[in-house]
């Protein structure tokens, strides 16, 4: 029996450092669990590579193709632009969607999107994490008032999606935000920096992406901005965004849902029993327990366990993709079941219902020291009272657009 | 306060218009000797500065990394000219302007492959520290790549001043088929320009790698060349720089000024509405050659 | 005088065009009676509808750059507003039926290319091909800046309805390819009219000749900017195909200068004002790469990574860009036109040996 | 129409008829190159009228400013009863107006049939719509178009090649498809610029007899510059002679022989119709 | 260098343009040391055709010479680049004009030395040289050559192409455009130069009566292919020769033609 996970990777084009570390750290701990466990259960996990260059029709492409080998589990596409554009397959195909820590907001609603999980993060708790963050630095939540924040984001729809919700987040906490647009590529930020400069904000929030991170931690040299009051999201945080801002970046901070580093249980494994046969997907062995390998271990983690767990209920065979769903639904790892993993400390642990496809994940905050990430905080949740009725906003206008049935979780659970 | 910042927003301008400079001279070049847009002007900068970082990465001095970098990129434009010019002399320029597009293809998939599509940081050197003259701020870094432009101009300057090959060059992207009936060699021309499009790049791609880091997105910063190219006219060098002031200072000033009252962003297109219209009013930019046409 | 010599080559002509047709007719057969009944769901999705939607937007910039002699980098922006214009009418105008909207589309677009075909009055070559781009980068701008444009989706991402026309569902894949199929088909025929009337004379004469254009009474700048309204208006229906048949989802990031580049690309490797240039560089550039990395997944997948055979076939591809350039500056059509005489020539020298 | 004309703008040849064109102290320069200076003449119609004179003489400088490609200093032309500071180009066909160019101004791209149909653009009445759906109206114009577009390639003996891209024939050929697109619409006024220039001595002696041919049937005036001495003796009615822009002499075509003006300037000494002594 | 009594030879050659259409097919002609040779033909004769090729200009045409053979110094042509070509002294003189529009007519008359590395000097008399032989072109120096008049392009022509000093000159119709008496001039000049310097010539013209008059020999081409090779003598004064291959005097084929002169 196999089980398939098919890779709309991107290895070249402007995003490519994202892509080889996540999809290379995805391969490694498919790799690991074959070689280690022969597979889930004695399912063998399979995979192969469509290349996308992050091109919407390219996915469109590797989608349509990959599909009709037997056996899919989940799709992993690592991209905004291709998830939406799957988001009407998945569900006629009934197979997972599986976005972690980016994607559609308002996916989380399972009720909603049956077959999309965006795990992890969305952009909203992601943001509210951040704004949690900066409530612990200055001493809790309610010496936000009177701060200023700026959040500088790339100009693009990515970039723009969490424009709202810091509204609403200023709103609550009393503090004032300006939201700065980067224009797309983003190499060249002096006009942003020098506004900055001037509004003399107490925190920058960095909302980045690609090239536009790195040059907007010279630019803040350049005009004397501290860069341990810039905090980074999650597509702002790996090592390939502040290596090329070289000193400048020093001190620099980021949001991540799983640390940086090589010293965890799972990833000596990797190294020893992938890495050590000479299987590793990294060209370049440094980069084993970067942030987008770690992130791509963690996402296989995630996998893996929801085939586990479907597989507990359904039985040690080849899975359809609607049962992985099933297992995706009760994916939930506590602590102690991560640590088992072998990942204590490298991810938190996540919840995953019916109503909720996220999981409750929760962050941690790590600092650049000029040679790697430190974690600097604590795991931090995000503020879901504050969060969850705009998302069933959304998500229910989005069902009543295109005739969803609404799902009830009480009734799925009980029929399960 | 208030004009101190005006100050601030138009000498960064300034400064970030050189940068753009730098890589438009590279563009004039080609265009003065076959009156082509080199779209793989972007490759060959991403190029050499990826084949000069990861040269010094494996442990290269420097200079030497410096010195095999400049051998590869007169490889490149010696293979450019062999497999690409030769054949499509006298062709028109939109077709050598596809050929350009397939090269920048050719170069980004050979840098990578043969490097790597990890992004490298790149220290020159130089501090990026903030210089203040009368509470105006100035990087230090911008000042050195300003010096870098325009020792490269006032080089190429004198170069086209003091020989008469800068003729030839003109006579070349007016005429083809008469540059040869008139026995200019469009071979050893065309691989010296190119040539010396990659050394350009070279220098581009180094100034502008310490900044953004050496990745794949280098080769995007040839968008922001382009404006300046039409504002200075594409045959000039003189018109390169002028046009990269400009459009720096106009960028930097409407996003800062415009910017807040229509959402922000507009970097990304002002400075070609900009140049657009300017362009109404010279159609062939402020140096650039007028088109000769009679009947 | 070498009229005889002329004649010959002249009196070849006629019999090349009963081929042609017989060459078209077979191709619609194939296209509307053969594909929908065995084609996969992977052919159309993957393959058909994509090649038909470019194709179209190749032939709307053919228009312009081929024939009028207009270039221009900045031809996805109309597809962007072609989507975006249709997105809004279905969705904010449901009584009006789909074609309508198609056409509604099509004149927003035309409108928008209007209007960034003004400098071309004055502008000439690259100086007006750059121009284009602040038409490219300002609608793209513009799409992601007003929430508007895209229903105020907080991710900007718009996904469309479903695509119905007069009540029939056309959803499935075999189903939209045939939607696009057939609005093709109707575009082709309106564009081979187009250039085969006078009008279309006017375009080329006054891409080889302004002055005498101007001389022999052509309204130059009215037919200037027709070049620029038809065209846009062409591709912003291919960028509705792009959106409604093709990917079904709109957003800003998916019209940026690379796709217009590849619409050129079509253009030029296809073969400048020629119709079937523009199918064939859509051919070439929807299904050679696919080509290309079946091939090189296939012989060498095991040996390197995706990665690596991306970079080598990108490198491919590159190559193969100039060596059809030299081999034919004209575009695949002429070269398949060489081609086709030379075999012709060969069958017929045949025939006419044994006969 | 004009309702006076000044004694020099009527043609001395046709008695009190009104000129077809007439020029009238005409002056262009650029920069310090004088072009025209003070150029006043008057062609009567149905006149075939030569202008001769040195290389730089201003003889294309005349036509262009005639045909309002260029603007001209001082001065007016008049044109089928209307007098211009500056020609409108935009209406030179719509005024009975056609020229040939003195490089070859060609549409390289569309047959031989296409650029010499192109002639008649200024006729068209049918729009875009109209066009593309095919509407009768519009299908017997271009029906008309084509014919009559034929008719003048056979007149030049340009069938051979109608289906040619024009940019791929022979030079000499090429020269003769823009006559024939100046022809095609039967102009009133004709303005040819050494539309002889690269033919043999026959192709020389035939166009003479299509330009003759179409002043004979059609009426039309035609202005013509030619280098070939003998032709210009042999074809026109009238010889204009410009030298340094200005005009040196107008008269008969024995008159400007015997100029000693003249042939200082242009025709050298004993000349004797050297060139084209075969016609 | 050595001395080659044949300066060029041209044999069989056939070309076409594209690999589909045929331009030349079959035609050979010499020319020898210190000769004026005149290459005749009708339009589309393929005359222009054969001088390209022999300059090696015509890959930039799209056009190839498909079989024959041509020499020039003893050397095959089709192994030298153009500019290889002009450096070895055969030189030509583009058919419509060519001039580089945008550079004044000066600079045009110096990209034409460019190849002989002339010291300012030396450039400045050959510059006097050619603006002795053209005087018109000495008033119009600084203007762009895309602006002059179409018989001041020609002669810049002519003038750029005699700045490189060549050995053989190639010319394509040299007359068309000039006005009479600087076709005489530039006939007479080359007659001198061919006389005191050796310069050899090989010329194609419509305008027969000149040619004849100043070559020792003639070529006449028919649809690509060489019909007539012989002295200029015999030509000039064979009528029955003149009538079929250069349509002289009787037997026209249009009525029209038989226009009288007015004299
Ligand atoms: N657009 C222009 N700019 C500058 N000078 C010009 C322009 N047009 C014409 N001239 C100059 O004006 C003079 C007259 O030119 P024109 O073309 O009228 O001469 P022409 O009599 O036709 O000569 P040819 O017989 O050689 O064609 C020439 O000296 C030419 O250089
Ligand atoms: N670029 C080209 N592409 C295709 N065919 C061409 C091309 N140039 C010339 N020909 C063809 O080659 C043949 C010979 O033309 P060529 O120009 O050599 O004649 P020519 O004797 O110089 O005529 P003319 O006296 O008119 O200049 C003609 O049939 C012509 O149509
Ligand atoms: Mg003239
Ligand atoms: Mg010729």
């Amino acid at each position: 029996d196999e089980q398939y996970f098919p890779l709309q990777s991107y290895r070249v084009g402007p995003y490519a450092a994202g892509g080889t570390g996540f999809f290379g750290g995805f391969i490694d701990y498919l790799t690991l669990v074959n070689t280690r466990d022969g597979g889930v259960n004695g399912v063998k996990l399979t995979w192969d590579e469509c290349e996308t260059q992050y091109e919407v029709e390219r996915g469109v492409e590797c989608y349509k193709r990959q599909k009709n080998r037997p056996g899919v589990a989940a799709w992993n596409p690592l991209s905004v632009g291709i998830a939406y554009a799957m988001i009407d397959d998945v569900g006629r195909d009934k197979v997972p969607l599986i976005t972690v820590n980016h994607g559609r907001t308002d996916s989380t609603d399972g009720r909603v999107f049956k077959y999309v999980f965006p795990l992890l993060l969305n952009p909203y708790s992601e943001s509210s994490g951040i704004v949690n963050y900066i409530g612990t630095r200055e001493g809790g939540l309610e010496k936000l008032k009177g701060k200023k924040i700026v959040v500088l984001y790339h100009g693009s729809p990515y970039g723009k999606e969490t424009i709202p919700i810091y509204q609403l987040l200023a709103e609550k906490y009393g503090f004032s935000v300006e939201q700065v647009e980067v224009p797309h590529p983003g190499n060249e930020q002096q006009s942003q920096w020098l506004s900055i400069r001037r509004t003399k904000p107490d925190y920058v929030v960095l909302r980045g992406w690609g090239v536009m991170n790195p040059v907007a931690l010279k630019t803040a040299q350049k005009v004397g901005f501290p860069a341990d009051r810039i905090i980074g999201n999650v597509w702002s945080n790996s090592e390939e965004d502040v290596i090329p801002a070289g000193d400048a970046a020093k001190g620099y901070t980021a949001i991540t849902t799983q640390a940086s580093g090589a010293d965890y249980p799972v990833l000596q494994e990797i190294a020893k029993t992938v890495y050590g046969a000479g299987k590793g997907n990294l060209d370049d062995k440094k980069r084993i327990g970067s942030v987008y390998h770690n992130l791509g271990i963690v996402n296989g983690i995630l996998n893996v366990e929801a085939v586990r767990i479907a597989q507990d209920k359904f039985g040690k065979r080849t899975l359809t993709g609607d049962e992985v769903r099933w297992g995706f639904e009760h994916l939930r790892l506590d602590p102690a079941r991560v640590e088992a993993l072998g990942a204590k400390g490298l991810f938190h642990s996540i919840n995953v219902s019916v109503a909720n496809h996220e999981g409750e994940g929760r962050v941690t905050f790590q600092q650049w020291d000029g040679a790697k990430w430190k974690v600097v905080s604590d795991w931090i949740a995000p503020d879901w009272a504050l969060l969850r009725p705009i998302i069933e906003k959304s998500s229910l206008a989005y069902a009543a657009e295109h005739g969803i049935q609404v799902r009830d979780p009480a009734a799925e659970d009980a029929s399960n | 306060m208030e004009w101190q910042f005006f100050t601030e927003v138009l000498v960064g301008g300034l400064l970030s218009g050189v940068m753009y400079s730098l890589v438009a001279i590279g563009f004039v070049l080609i265009y003065k000797t076959s009156g082509v847009l080199n779209f793989a002007q972007g490759a060959l900068l991403l190029f050499a500065a990826l084949t000069f970082v990861s040269l010094t990465e494996r442990g290269l001095p420097g200079w030497a990394a410096i010195l095999l970098t400049l051998a590869a990129m007169t490889v490149i434009g010696a293979a450019i000219e062999r497999a690409v010019l030769r054949p499509l002399v006298n062709q028109p320029p939109i077709t050598l302007f596809m050929a350009t597009l397939g090269v920048s293809y050719v170069i980004e998939g050979a840098a990578q492959l043969l490097w790597g599509t990890q992004v490298h940081g790149l220290d020159l050197g130089i501090d990026d520290l903030p210089l203040e003259f009368g509470g105006v701020l100035v990087s230090s870094f911008d000042l050195f790549a300003a010096a870098v432009a325009g020792a490269m101009v006032a080089a190429l300057t004198l170069f086209f001043r003091y020989t008469r090959i800068g003729l030839g060059f003109r006579a070349v992207a007016d005429d083809q088929l008469a540059a040869l009936a008139v026995g200019l060699s469009l071979d050893r021309i065309w691989t010296a320009v190119w040539t010396a499009a990659g050394v350009v790049a070279l220098v581009a791609g180094l100034v502008w790698g310490a900044r953004l880091g050496v990745q794949f997105s280098l080769s995007l910063v040839v968008l922001k060349a382009l404006p300046v190219l039409v504002l200075g006219g594409f045959d000039s060098i003189a018109g390169a720089i002028v046009g990269g002031l400009i459009v720096g200072a106009v960028e930097k000033l409407a996003e800062v000024y415009i910017g807040p009252f229509v959402g922000g962003g507009i970097e990304g297109w002002i400075a070609y509405v900009a140049a657009l219209g300017f362009l109404l009013i010279r159609p062939s930019g402020l140096f650039g050659a007028k088109l000769v046409e009679r009947v | 005088m070498t009229d005889l010599a002329l004649e010959k080559t002249a009196a070849a002509a006629p019999h090349r065009a009963s081929p042609a047709l017989l060459g078209i007719g077979a191709l619609l057969i194939v296209a509307y009676g053969v594909l929908p009944l065995v084609a996969s769901e992977y052919l159309f999705d993957a393959i058909l509808t994509p090649f038909l939607a470019l194709a179209l937007a190749g032939l709307g910039l053919n228009i312009l750059t081929g024939y009028a002699g207009q270039v221009s980098l900045g031809s996805s922006a109309f597809m962007a507003v072609g989507a975006y214009a249709a997105y809004n009418l279905a969705l904010r105008l449901p009584g009006v039926p789909f074609l309508v909207d198609i056409l509604l589309a099509g004149l927003v677009a035309a409108a928008v290319g209007l209007l960034f075909g003004l400098p071309s009055l004055r502008l000439r070559g690259f100086y007006l091909a750059v121009s284009t781009l602040a038409a490219q980068f300002f609608v793209q701008w513009v799409f992601n800046k007003v929430g508007w444009f895209s229903n105020n989706s907080p991710s900007g991402i718009v996904t469309v309805p479903p695509l119905s026309v007069a009540g029939l569902p056309l959803d499935s894949s075999a189903g939209r390819y045939l939607f696009a199929l057939g609005v093709v088909t109707a575009v082709t025929l309106a564009v081979w009219r187009l250039v085969e009337s006078p009008t279309g004379r006017a375009l080329v004469a006054l891409r080889d000749h302004e002055t005498a254009a101007r001389v022999i009474g052509i309204p130059v700048l009215r037919v200037k900017l027709l070049a620029f309204a038809v065209s846009s208006f062409i591709i912003g229906v291919a960028g509705v195909l792009w959106a409604f048949a093709y990917l079904r989802t709109v957003e800003p990031a998916g019209f940026n200068l690379d796709r217009s580049f590849q619409i050129l690309f079509i253009v030029i490797i296809g073969g400048l004002a020629s119709l079937r240039g523009a199918f064939l560089g859509a051919a070439l550039i929807v299904v050679f790469p696919l080509l290309l990395s079946r091939l090189g997944e296939a012989l060498l997948g095991g040996l390197f990574d995706s990665g690596v055979l991306e970079m080598s076939q990108r490198i491919v591809l590159g190559l193969l860009i100039v060596t059809f350039l030299i081999a034919e500056p004209a575009g695949l059509a002429a070269l398949l036109d060489r081609l086709w005489n030379r075999a012709w020539n060969w069958i017929s020298g045949r025939f006419r040996r044994t006969g | 129409m004009p309702a006076v004309l000044s004694e020099a703008f009527v043609s001395p040849a046709a008695g009190t008829v009104p000129s077809a064109l007439a020029v009238e102290a005409l002056s262009l320069s650029f920069g310090g190159v004088t072009a025209l200076s003070d150029i006043s003449f008057a062609v009567a119609p149905g006149e075939i009228r030569a202008v001769i004179g040195p290389n730089g003489a201003g003889k294309s400088s005349l036509l262009n400013v005639v045909s309002g490609l260029y603007q001209p200093d001082r001065g007016r032309v008049w044109l089928g009863g209307h007098s211009f500071a500056a020609v409108p180009t935009d209406r030179l066909a719509k005024l009975g107006v056609s020229r040939t160019f003195q490089n070859l101004a060609l549409f390289k791209g569309l047959s031989v049939l296409d650029n010499v149909a192109a002639g008649l653009s200024h006729r068209l009445r049918a729009g875009l719509f109209a066009q593309v759906i095919g509407l009768p109206a519009a299908r017997r114009e271009r029906a008309e178009g084509y014919a009559r577009a034929e008719e003048l390639l056979a007149f030049l003996h340009l069938d051979g090649v109608r289906d040619r891209p024009a940019g791929t024939l022979p030079y000499g050929m090429q020269k003769r498809v823009e006559l024939a697109r100046a022809l095609v619409a039967r102009p009133r006024l004709l303005l040819l610029d050494e539309p002889m220039a690269g033919m043999t001595l026959t192709e020389k002696r035939d166009l003479s007899g299509h330009i003759r041919a179409a002043r004979d049937d059609l009426g039309t005036t035609i202005v013509l510059i030619e280098h070939d001495v003998g032709v210009v003796m042999g074809l026109s009615d009238r010889i204009a002679v410009l030298d340094y822009g200005r005009l040196i002499a107008d008269g008969t075509p024995d008159q400007i022989r015997n100029d000693p003006v003249v042939i200082d300037a242009y025709l050298g000494v004993a000349h004797d119709l050297e060139a084209g002594e075969g016609i | 260098m050595t001395i080659h009594e044949v300066l060029l030879s041209l044999d069989g050659v056939e070309a076409t343009y594209n690999h589909a259409i045929r331009a030349l097919s079959g035609v050979s002609l010499t020319v020898r040391t210190k000769e004026i040779v005149a290459l005749l033909g009708a339009n589309g004769a393929g005359k222009t055709t054969a001088l390209k090729a022999l300059s090696g200009l015509l890959p930039a045409e799209r056009g190839q010479i498909a079989a024959g053979s041509i020499v020039y110094d003893g050397e095959d042509v089709t192994r030298r680049s153009p500019a290889e070509l002009v450096r070895a002294g055969l030189v030509q003189v583009l058919e419509g004009r060519h001039c580089f529009r945008s550079l004044t007519v000066e600079d045009n008359l110096i990209v034409g030395g460019q190849v002989r590395g002339l010291d300012r000097a030396a450039l400045r008399s050959e510059l006097e040289r050619i603006y002795a032989l053209f005087p018109r072109l000495r008033d119009r120096r600084r203007i762009p050559a895309g602006l002059t008049s179409g018989g001041e392009q020609q002669m810049t022509a002519i003038g750029r192409a005699l700045m490189a000093r060549p050995r053989l000159l190639v010319l394509d119709e040299p007359s068309m455009g000039l006005a009479p008496m600087v076709v005489e001039g530039i006939f007479a000049a080359l007659k001198r130069l061919n006389r005191e310097e050796g310069l050899s010539i090989l010329v194609a013209e419509q305008n027969s009566t000149v040619a004849l008059r100043h070559a020792d020999r003639a070529s006449v081409l028919e649809t690509g292919r060489t019909v007539l090779d012989g002295s200029a003598a015999d030509l000039r004064d064979r009528d029955d020769i003149k009538a079929f291959y250069l349509g002289f005097g009787v037997g026209s084929s249009t009525a029209a033609a038989t226009t009288p002169t007015a004299a």
